[in-house]
């Protein structure tokens, strides 16, 4: 089936529903209006509203719910409804969610997944275009997850909803709808930890997830142009990083610029960029460049593309790396 | 207007003009003529510039927006008892608050058109910009009140959000730290019956959301919302409380939303067409009229005429918002902090130069 | 018990053994002699179990703890109501509710010792570790109870918490998802008056902390929380809702921490020592002992006899738990996750490394 | 007058309180009971508790009132009651209290000090060690402060409270106590965004902030033994960065090693190591070395040893960096 990723994330829902009756969805608006991205559509309808719960306005009360479901082993699947809502949720997930298996020594375990659509770019307003994936990355305990592409995204949920772990799993809404791709039901997972070599070359190694790595392949198309081959791991999983293959491939490329929308202080791109350092600072040819979010507020729409990196930021970075 | 007439807990609900027109002359404030237009004037302001927002929206003029419309009585009602000294603390869908304030429409516009300006609401005004994590600024209504008390000023605080906003975190510890410390504020909140898809009833089992006034020591009272006299004498005896020192209320006024949630919302999906028809014939605008014309205040010659004025003014502040500037790539950067610190002049410094190179 | 004769909007509280021993016989519970005699070696097993883990701080033998004193009735009353299948959740003040659910005296000595062992209880138990940040484990209460729903058990769940936590959101958000989704949960308030240095009263406004249950739907009791009798029969009443559909309960058990917060606490600092001595004279021994007198159930020289086993007991378990080995420098690590990833199997193994280097 | 640090707060509070009406402090038991460390003591006796306020427990309305009382123009100083109680507030400050006077282009600001302890190694109770910094430093619009001695404490806290935006100030609970310093009372002043150069050296530079300042210096003792200078930085001011003094150090001694007991990954240490790479990759002679706390749940006490990093594992990080 050609489905785009919301489309691709409904099925593999409805496909773990149905295998798994402890699967069940919570959240704001979830149920009967199916998400404000329609993500969960059609679900309340086929399983009943005791598995799709339209839960009261309270992000702190759906994750800190989700957890008590989930230490009675069922695999709730909660969704914030935008990422910048995430933060009154945080407390329940880095007090209690990250820590439970470590605290009780393997007694108590948290096998749930908290969904959010994340990132800029849809002129959405105020408080609905932040990116603050690297505050999740550092927080000990939890898997973070953002699928780039409609196969990605539904191997990856599923492979969330069965991991025996807390998965939060960031949907970069900008890309919802962009393309269709051929998704294979069933079956089909992606593993969680590894991240996938989208474009292979010799000069310079791209690092990006979620929507940018779609502006990753713009600019290595455009650098192409100029002999420059650049190579595109795009994460998936970023946490726990697939460091192996960030290595492999900067080792080879010897240079490195990673992209991502968040600010860029204390972003992922300073964890990589200090990976890259401490594990090929002799095969580095250039430093590490970082295209990011500007350390500020993310503005309202009509500033929003001042903010956002895009293709052209990309390879204005790797022109700065080729030239160092 | 005396709270304990009205117990929430006993199902009683303040309301001094019904559907039909007819008012409750007991309760009936006395409010003179020119004020009893302006009522009108203001709530059809706020019902027609609201329907533009929504077509500019659908033209690509704008972005998302939250329609008012249903909610003007409460909002014009509540306003109009206020001093211009008590300070305005809204959520997101108060344009007929904020044009009750004097904010410019303008300015309003630029919010939603995207332009940071339209945040940037003069002090001397006293409102605050759009607050969009629900529930969270009622918790700045607590603060302002408790900094009013600490100043020991005779101002009050009022703070707009919605039904679905009673169930955050955010909301129960404002309404408790505003009864601890007995602040002048008032927690105004528009029950519009839903939050996006979500009833009412699956926010809180409750009978009613004014029960919660006795978790926390406050006085609360249900109103009808679409009644701009409830609306006024309940804020107007809020306000009398909170200017006496016996500290905050909660006001449930009972709306509805009949519009969609957002330009982006499509009701259709979680709610009958049957129901918004039901709840139409009880919207404010219809039984205000009628009262209006009751006392021969109202005829279909000074709607007409004040629809075109007002038209011409919501086009006019439409041009003026539509005409300024965007913001520009340094604005970003230059109010971040009163001193711009090292590292954001770089990135200003880069952004400048890669859009420079651009050109 | 009926809830409906106990309204906190009245100021009512259900209290069935007076402070001076006697009670209302129209409310006393049937319990044999057996049941009647374990009540107060439970409570007296608290009491010599938690003044001996003072000592043990004292003499660094443990780390802070926080004392249960004067709170052991509401705690075993309320356990007691229980059935073995019912989940308890507690705060970290609950020693008298972990031994009356038979978690190991060891296991909790562990924890304070500062020893994950001490948060392993085995799944059997049904009761969750310690939570520190407060308030937060009410949703997880409530949760739990959702999931009882989901799969159509008549189990339930209690969860402790103390007057402080009551401001929290996290327990706002609690209440208003249990109270809407109708969850078999017990909300079990152990009002101490203190929350560290802050007086009940400076906490919230309401006359009491049970009024806050009309706000959510949901029935609330106030209890003399130095009876155990009332916390029984106010928690087996809940019980009762619970399995028959009728969702959440809010109780409310006015007792009083006699000791101080934690073993880092003064309470000198702020409070009275009259105060406290003004409440050991209501403190749940004292009257439970004449209560059992009365009916020729007590004798000092029981005490003496029982007091010596359970002294015996605690010796006991704390040298087990004194011999447990310390965790290893594996152990933060292997627990993580199911699977240890790439970069912790990295980080220790250098942590591992390190340590031989040193040794 | 020779203070400990908790002393020093102290002192700075009742002279900015002394100063200016508007100072207003604000938290659970900072009042009558004069904090849990003692760090308001007697400050609600001099000042009323009008002024001084004994807050419901509950820490999104401490520092959400906080805020409404900024904007206000009062200048609150709200206390946390230890860092692993700031997670319910995070949202009031990443979405509020960061943003407020970007969002209205300078109408209105938030003049405000957040106070909370922080940090290991005193054998406190669960989720009372942690060291989250990272977090609000990835967070705009928000400025973030730890001294490391009783006179930086006194000078820092000040100037955070005549900030004219807000500042999150980070106490190091381990050295509340630790030494006493002369601190000059009155107008003593420690600028916001400068590190300070706490030892002069030519082989390595060691930066730490906070308790962790402490072991640098213990650590370029031991090496100064085996004839290695360490130059060490003690940040004081987390956020905005000291970038160039940073920089002008590592250039000099080409080495650098940072020390944080806060989780590795994506923690203020890959962030130095970034920078460091970006602006001294030619002059760097070896990699940037990372001593941090692991990504894991901070253990309970008996085993907090082996989670926090001390002079011994910073020694072992420079003679890494040396033998590279
Ligand atoms: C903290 C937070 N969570 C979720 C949202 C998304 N959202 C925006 S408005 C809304 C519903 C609000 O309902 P209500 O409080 O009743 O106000 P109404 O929209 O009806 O005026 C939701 C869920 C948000 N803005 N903030
Ligand atoms: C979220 C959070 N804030 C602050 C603290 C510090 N703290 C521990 S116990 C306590 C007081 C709790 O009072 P209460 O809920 O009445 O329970 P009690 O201690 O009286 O049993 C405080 C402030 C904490 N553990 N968690
Ligand atoms: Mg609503
Ligand atoms: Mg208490």
């Amino acid at each position: 089936m050609a489905l785009n990723m919301v489309e691709a994330i409904n099925l593999a829902l409805k496909e773990e529903m149905a295998r798994d009756d402890d699967v069940v969805l919570l959240g704001e608006d979830v149920g009967r209006e199916g998400g404000v991205f329609r993500v969960t559509e059609g679900l309340q309808q086929a399983f009943g509203a005791a598995r799709s719960i339209d839960t009261p306005l309270a992000e702190s009360g759906i994750v800190g719910c989700a957890f008590g479901m989930a230490l009675m082993s069922l695999k709730p699947v909660a969704e914030l409804q935008f990422m910048g809502f995430l933060y009154p949720a945080f407390d329940q997930i880095i007090s209690h969610i990250g820590r439970i298996r470590n605290r009780t020594r393997g007694e108590y375990t948290a096998p749930l997944v908290i969904r959010m659509p994340y990132g800029g770019g849809i002129h959405a307003p105020e408080h609905h275009s932040e990116s603050t994936e690297a505050i999740l990355v550092h927080t000990p305990g939890i898997k973070v997850v953002v699928p780039a592409t409609p196969a990605d995204a539904h191997g990856l949920i599923k492979s969330a909803i069965r991991d025996p772990d807390p998965v939060l799993f960031l949907e970069p809404k900008r890309i919802y709808r962009a393309v269709k791709e051929e998704v294979e039901s069933g079956e089909h997972l992606v593993p969680i930890g590894k991240a996938k070599l989208v474009r292979e070359g010799r000069d310079v190694t791209l690092i990006a997830w979620g929507a940018l790595v779609r502006d990753a392949q713009q600019a290595a198309e455009q650098l192409a142009e100029a002999k420059v081959e650049a190579e595109i791991l795009d994460l998936r999983t970023l946490s726990p990083l697939d460091v192996e293959a960030v290595i492999a491939s900067v080792k080879k490329t010897g240079r490195c610029v990673v992209a991502h929308e968040a600010p860029r202080t204390c972003g992922l791109g300073a964890e990589l960029s200090a990976l890259v350092m401490e594990h090929c600072l002799l095969d580095l040819l250039a430093p590490v460049e970082r295209v990011t979010g500007f350390d500020t507020v993310m503005p309202l729409l009509k500033g929003e593309h001042f903010y956002l990196p895009d293709a052209r930021r990309i390879v204005q970075a790797v022109r700065k790396v080729m030239n160092f | 207007m005396n709270f304990t007439d009205f117990d929430p807990l006993k199902g009683e609900r303040l309301q001094v003009l019904a559907a039909d027109g007819t008012v409750d002359r007991q309760l009936l404030p006395t409010l003179d003529e020119k004020t009893l237009r302006l009522i009108f004037r203001r709530m059809l302001a706020a019902r027609l510039a609201d329907r533009r927002c929504i077509a500019l929206q659908r033209e690509g003029r704008m972005g998302t927006y939250a329609p008012v419309e249903g909610q003007e009585a409460c909002q014009v009602g509540s306003v109009l008892a206020l001093a211009e000294t008590d300070w305005i603390v809204p959520s997101f869908r108060e344009l007929a608050v904020t044009l009750s304030r004097g904010v410019p429409l303008e300015t309003t516009l630029l919010y939603w058109m995207g332009n940071e300006t339209g945040s940037r609401i003069p002090r001397s005004l006293k409102i605050l910009p759009v607050s969009i994590p629900v529930g969270s600024h009622t918790l700045h209504a607590a603060g302002m009140a408790m900094a009013i008390s600490y100043r020991k000023l005779s101002e009050a605080v009022i703070c707009y959000f919605g039904d679905g906003a009673t169930s955050e975190g955010d909301f129960h510890e404002a309404m408790t730290f505003a009864g601890v410390r007995r602040a002048p504020v008032i927690f105004f909140c528009q029950n519009n019956a839903w939050a996006i898809s979500v009833p009412r009833k699956s926010q809180c089992a409750a009978e009613s959301l004014a029960a919660k006034g006795v978790g926390y020591g406050m006085a609360a009272v249900q109103i009808d919302g679409n009644d701009p006299f409830a609306a006024y004498l309940a804020t107007g005896a809020a306000l009398e409380r909170a200017r006496s020192g016996d500290g905050p209320t909660f006001i449930e006024a009972v709306t509805y939303r009949l519009g969609p949630h957002t330009t982006s919302d499509d009701p259709a999906r979680y709610r009958d067409h049957a129901e918004e028809e039901k709840m139409r014939a009880l919207e404010p605008l219809v039984r205000y009229r009628r009262f209006l014309a009751e006392r021969s205040l109202w005829t279909e010659d000074w709607e007409r005429e004040l629809t075109g004025e007002l038209e011409a003014w919501i086009e006019q502040q439409i041009q003026k918002a539509e005409g300024q500037p965007a913001p520009g790539p340094a604005d970003g950067f230059d109010y971040m902090f009163a001193e711009l610190p090292p590292h954001l002049v770089t990135q200003k410094r880069e952004l400048l130069a890669a859009l420079e190179e651009e050109n």
